[in-house]
């Protein structure tokens, strides 16, 4: 059976999505032990083949058993096993984490809320396990057009913003869809080893290289890289806790990896690097991005809303590491992955434990909230230190790669720009903090109150914040392991040629 | 295949889809979408591609359509543009 | 803010046409597209999968993880819908209601909450915006719907060897209920084929192709191999292949038909399955 | 001049005329108030990348690519690639029609839900609405 984990990672969240929606018509109870079946199996999986590539070496697997330009396959390599096992992973720990938010959010309808769940799980991991160029838009929309349905229930405004983000999302998925045709019409060929090998005789056609900026645009739209990421901060914050805390931690760092994989193998790095003026101007693109995320999140007076813009700048980390086109800069933007998928995480759980309970995140709502949620408040204590990078946490080691990269590549304005951001996180975080631990608790301006009366809060069900605590003391376990993480997976993910 | 006809074609797909853009009735919008996804679906019969063809006549030009005017049905035929 | 797209637009526009040039010519049998994987599909098809529509054999085989992942997007749109707009079926009691003596003509408004006429024989539930029965079209449509259906599953039956399959077979037959929805109104589909029935209907399609390519993994092969599956219904590899395409084309027009029902019902009557078009 | 139309602009017309479709729908998304028309305008977005993808797969002097038999031979069938079309494009078209009509679905219900709410399908109209 072990040779069998790749299609079991994706067959386990598909087929037990199917049984949660026809258990649903029957009763409500057995979905999420269902659920929780399918994701366990799922993690288990990815961590098997993590271990099995780590001994082995990639692997290629056929679907249906066709040899890979005919067929579809699975290509399996450190870096996919990396993401697969993150994204598992935080998926089940999500799922354990928000479950009395989820039953309490959408009642009758929790069922079909894990039937959209598993498939948007299923579309994130097909993402990172395909090898076939056009079978990731397929998987694509499949996770796009679940999280649009997960996205869409929540405060009033909710509605709007997910249709926006419809649209975005649509003409995202689109402009890959014609890059890959325009990779089809030059080559023939859908694979995307079999293009990696096609394409080098062609990398001066400009069709290529439209085909190139095509996707890269598509990803980027996907992945809210500033400019283009109008659509996420009202769409991830308007939405409902136990949604926002799934799709914000998975989709942007199951895009990242797409661009990379992208770029590292159907294009190689000798097109990807060709241009320095082209690699250049990505860098100064992510240097806007992150500057620009951190003073968009200054000025938001809601925590929920203030973070999905640091998670805009978190997106110009990771694309402006891998950018910089060294081995120092890709293994930060690598690592990146992993850490920002799991601090996104905790802080997003958090927002859910202190919603569950207030209604709000307003800053005016946090006020003494460190008396009434101690745990929530300590573990949001813990992934604001991870946010900002500093040590031990996981934060500071993916930063550290990040800034030796820019050095080591001279993109100083890089590394100020990581710097700038990083000081404004303490700004952010400390804010928060300030708020929260020293502002007194009764006198908020009475009046203007909506939410339920102040004796009745207190921190959130043991069954959300004991998941929570452990996400916030993995963030440090994870920055002590990050060294073995690096030389055991990440150094292997990486191309020898890029030094 | 005949190259004045198919230039014909492709020219009427793009008035039709231009005028489903722009005629203030949203009713009128769906139906002319249907139009539109006809006139595709012919196109891509002269072309050879009978599988798509028939897919988009029966999902685009059909099932789209009825969608579209159900969908206007329940809101309003109003629209400023 | 509309000036700045359509320069946007226009510009894109410009840089895409001079791309064009460097295109094969349209319809060159020597582009790459053309020569590279395309030979292969035309050429061993018939030897491999025995099926003479090439498009069927890539579709159901060869790429057919791209379309078991295709049904399972339809099966989203559906419950996506379902979850957005819909609910499970519990009449609310909160809206007028009118109903309609059959004999005489006179019409009763219910408040909500209040009394509803007990006998189903002499009243009829209509809608607000009630429009006569129209005799021309209702028995039209009557006679349409059976030859309708049965196009629609000869279309996903002889998907092999004429244009068709699963998605068209499917869509027509939701077509065929749509116009019963049409023709009459919605809760005559309702009486005849329950949001429930759909639901359950809609998943197993994915199910059935699924859950058939996840047991090639218990018979050895990978996964959607249907060739080892030949053991099971005692044929050899090929014509395995071609039963295999037969069955999952099965599971996709039955999430297809349902699915389509599901979307028209949710947003044809905002979720509430009475008052449709 | 017909020798021209014939070699010349045959060659990529077809091609233009995608772009000029993909336009058409990337402007009424970015222009239109409308939902509705805005949901159009994706539709003939994804409706004109279709158009490419199925271009591609034209071949002049290629038949529909279904097999036929050979006359007299029995179970024998006719394979000479350069007489059929490209069935790959198809297929992978098949795929984008669905997702597009997918896509449509859920797009509507969250237009009509926007709808109940704000009374207005406007997106003008909704933003008034909403910060007031």
């Amino acid at each position: 059976m072990t040779d069998q984990y790749p299609s079991l990672i994706l067959i386990a969240p598909l087929l037990f999505a199917l049984f949660v929606f026809i258990s649903s018509w029957f009763s409500r109870k057995p979905a999420f032990i269902m659920t929780a079946i399918a994701l366990g199996l799922s993690s288990a999986s990815a961590v098997g083949l993590l271990a099995q590539i780590m001994a082995n070496g990639p692997l290629s697997y056929r679907i249906g058993g066709w040899a890979p330009p005919m067929g579809i396959e699975y290509y399996v390599d450190h870096l996919n096993a990396l993401v697969l096992v993150v994204v598992s992973c935080l998926a089940f720990w999500n799922l354990i984490a928000t479950r009395p938010d989820i039953e309490r959010s959408y009642g009758d309808k929790a069922p079909i809320f894990y039937t959209l769940y598993l498939l948007s799980v299923a579309g994130h991991l097909g993402i990172v396990v395909t090898g076939d160029a056009f079978n990731l838009y397929v998987l694509l929309e499949i996770a796009a057009l679940s999280g649009y349905a997960l996205l869409a229930m929540g405060n009033a405004r909710a509605h709007l913003s997910t249709l926006r983000y419809l649209f975005m999302g649509t003409v995202g998925a689109s402009f890959y869809l014609l890059g890959v045709g325009y990779m089809y019409i030059m080559t023939g060929s859908l694979n995307m080893l079999d293009l990696a090998r096609l394409l080098p005789p062609l990398y001066e056609s400009p069709a290529i290289a439209a085909a190139f900026g095509l996707v890269l645009v598509g990803i980027f739209i996907k992945m809210a890289f500033f400019p283009l990421h109008a659509w996420l901060p009202n769409a991830y914050s308007d939405a409902n806790s136990p949604a926002s805390s799934l799709i914000a931690p998975m989709t942007t760092k199951v895009m990242v990896y797409a661009m990379i994989r992208i770029c590292l193998t159907v294009f190689t790095p000798a097109l990807a690097f060709k241009s320095v003026w082209f690699s250049n101007g990505m860098v100064w693109a992510a240097v806007v991005a992150m500057v620009m995320g951190a003073l968009f999140a200054l000025t938001q007076k809601d925590m929920k809303k203030m973070l999905t813009y640091v998670l805009i700048s978190e997106v110009g980390y990771m694309v402006g590491g891998f950018w910089l086109g060294n081995r120092l800069g890709m293994t930060g933007s690598i690592l990146h992955i992993v850490n920002d998928a799991v601090m996104t995480l905790c802080v997003f759980l958090c927002v859910g434990c202190i919603t569950f309970r207030t209604g709000s995140t307003q800053f005016e709502s946090l006020k003494g909230l460190s008396r009434k949620q101690p745990y929530t408040m300590a573990a949001l204590v813990l992934g604001g230190l991870a946010m900002i990078g500093v040590p031990p946490t996981c934060g500071f080691y993916s930063k550290w790669y990040l800034i030796l990269g820019g050095l080591d590549a001279g993109h100083y304005e890089f590394v100020a720009a990581l710097v700038f951001s990083s000081l404004i996180n303490i700004v952010l975080f400390f804010r928060i903090f300030e708020i929260a631990f020293f502002e007194p608790y009764g006198d908020m301006h009475g009046d203007h109150y909506h939410g339920p009366p102040h004796e009745k809060i207190q921190d959130a069900p043991w069954s959300m914040v004991l998941p929570l605590l452990v996400v916030a003391v993995g963030l440090i376990v994870l920055g002590l392991y990050s060294g073995s993480i690096v030389t055991n997976i990440i150094d292997f993910a990486i191309p020898a040629t890029i030094i | 295949m005949i190259w004045q006809i198919d230039t014909a074609m492709l020219l009427l797909v793009v008035v039709v889809a231009l005028a489903s853009l722009q005629v203030k009735d949203l009713l009128g919008a769906g139906i002319l979408f249907g139009a539109y996804s006809f006139m595709m679906c012919v196109l891509w019969t002269v072309m050879g591609a009978v599988d798509v063809a028939f897919t988009e006549a029966t999902v685009g030009a059909g099932v789209s359509t009825v969608l579209f005017i159900a969908a206007v049905f329940r809101t309003s035929r109003r629209t400023k543009d | 803010m509309k000036k700045l797209a359509f320069v946007t637009i226009l510009l894109l526009g410009i840089v895409l046409m001079a791309i064009t040039a460097d295109f094969p010519r349209w319809g060159d049998p020597l582009s790459p597209a053309s020569t590279y994987l395309s030979p292969h599909f035309i050429e061993k098809t018939m030897e491999e999968t025995s099926v003479p529509n090439i498009v069927t054999a890539v579709l159901g085989d060869y790429r057919g993880y791209d379309t078991m992942f295709e049904t399972t997007v339809v099966f989203c749109a559906g419950a996506a819908c379902f979850f957005i707009l819909g609910s499970f079926g519990r009449e609310e009691d909160d809206k007028i209601r009118y109903f309609r003596h059959r004999d005489t003509g006179v019409v009763l408004k219910v408040q909500p909450h209040g009394t509803r006429p007990s006998s189903r024989a002499d009243f009829e539930r209509i809608d607000p915006t009630w429009t006569p029965y129209d005799f021309i079209i209702s028995r039209v449509a009557g006679l349409m719907i059976p030859f309708i259906q049965l196009f629609g599953l000869y279309v996903v039956a002889h998907g092999h060897h004429s244009p068709g399959g699963g998605f068209q077979g499917g869509v027509i037959l939701a077509a065929s209920f749509l116009l019963l929805a049409l023709s009459h109104n919605m809760r005559t589909l309702s009486a005849r084929i329950s949001n429930k029935v759909l639901g359950l209907m809609s998943a197993s399609g994915v199910l059935i192709y699924a859950g058939w390519g996840a047991l090639a993994l218990a018979f050895g092969g990978n996964f959607l191999d249907y060739s080892v599956l030949g053991v099971l219904l005692g044929l050899d590899p090929i014509a395995a292949r071609s039963m295999g395409i037969m069955i999952v084309e099965i599971g996709v027009a039955l999430t297809v038909m349902s699915t389509m029902i599901i979307i028209y019902n949710n947003v044809a009557s905002l979720g509430a399955y009475d008052e449709g078009l | 001049m017909t020798e021209f139309l014939q070699t010349g602009l045959t060659a990529h017309y077809n091609y233009w005329i995608y772009i000029i479709l993909m336009l058409i729908g990337l402007w009424a998304m970015m222009a239109k108030v409308n939902l509705i028309k805005k949901i159009i305008g994706m539709n003939i977005f994804q409706t004109a990348i279709i158009l490419f993808y199925v271009s591609i797969g034209a071949k002049k002097g290629g038949t529909i690519p279904i097999l036929e038999h050979a006359p007299g031979h029995g179970h024998e069938y006719i394979m000479d690639a350069a007489l059929y079309i490209n069935p790959l494009p198809h297929v992978l078209m098949l795929t984008a029609i669905v997702v597009s009509v997918a896509t449509l679905g859920v797009a509507l219900a969250l237009a009509l839900k926007t709808y109940r709410e704000h009374k207005t399908l406007d997106e003008d109209e909704i933003l008034s609405h909403l910060s007031e």
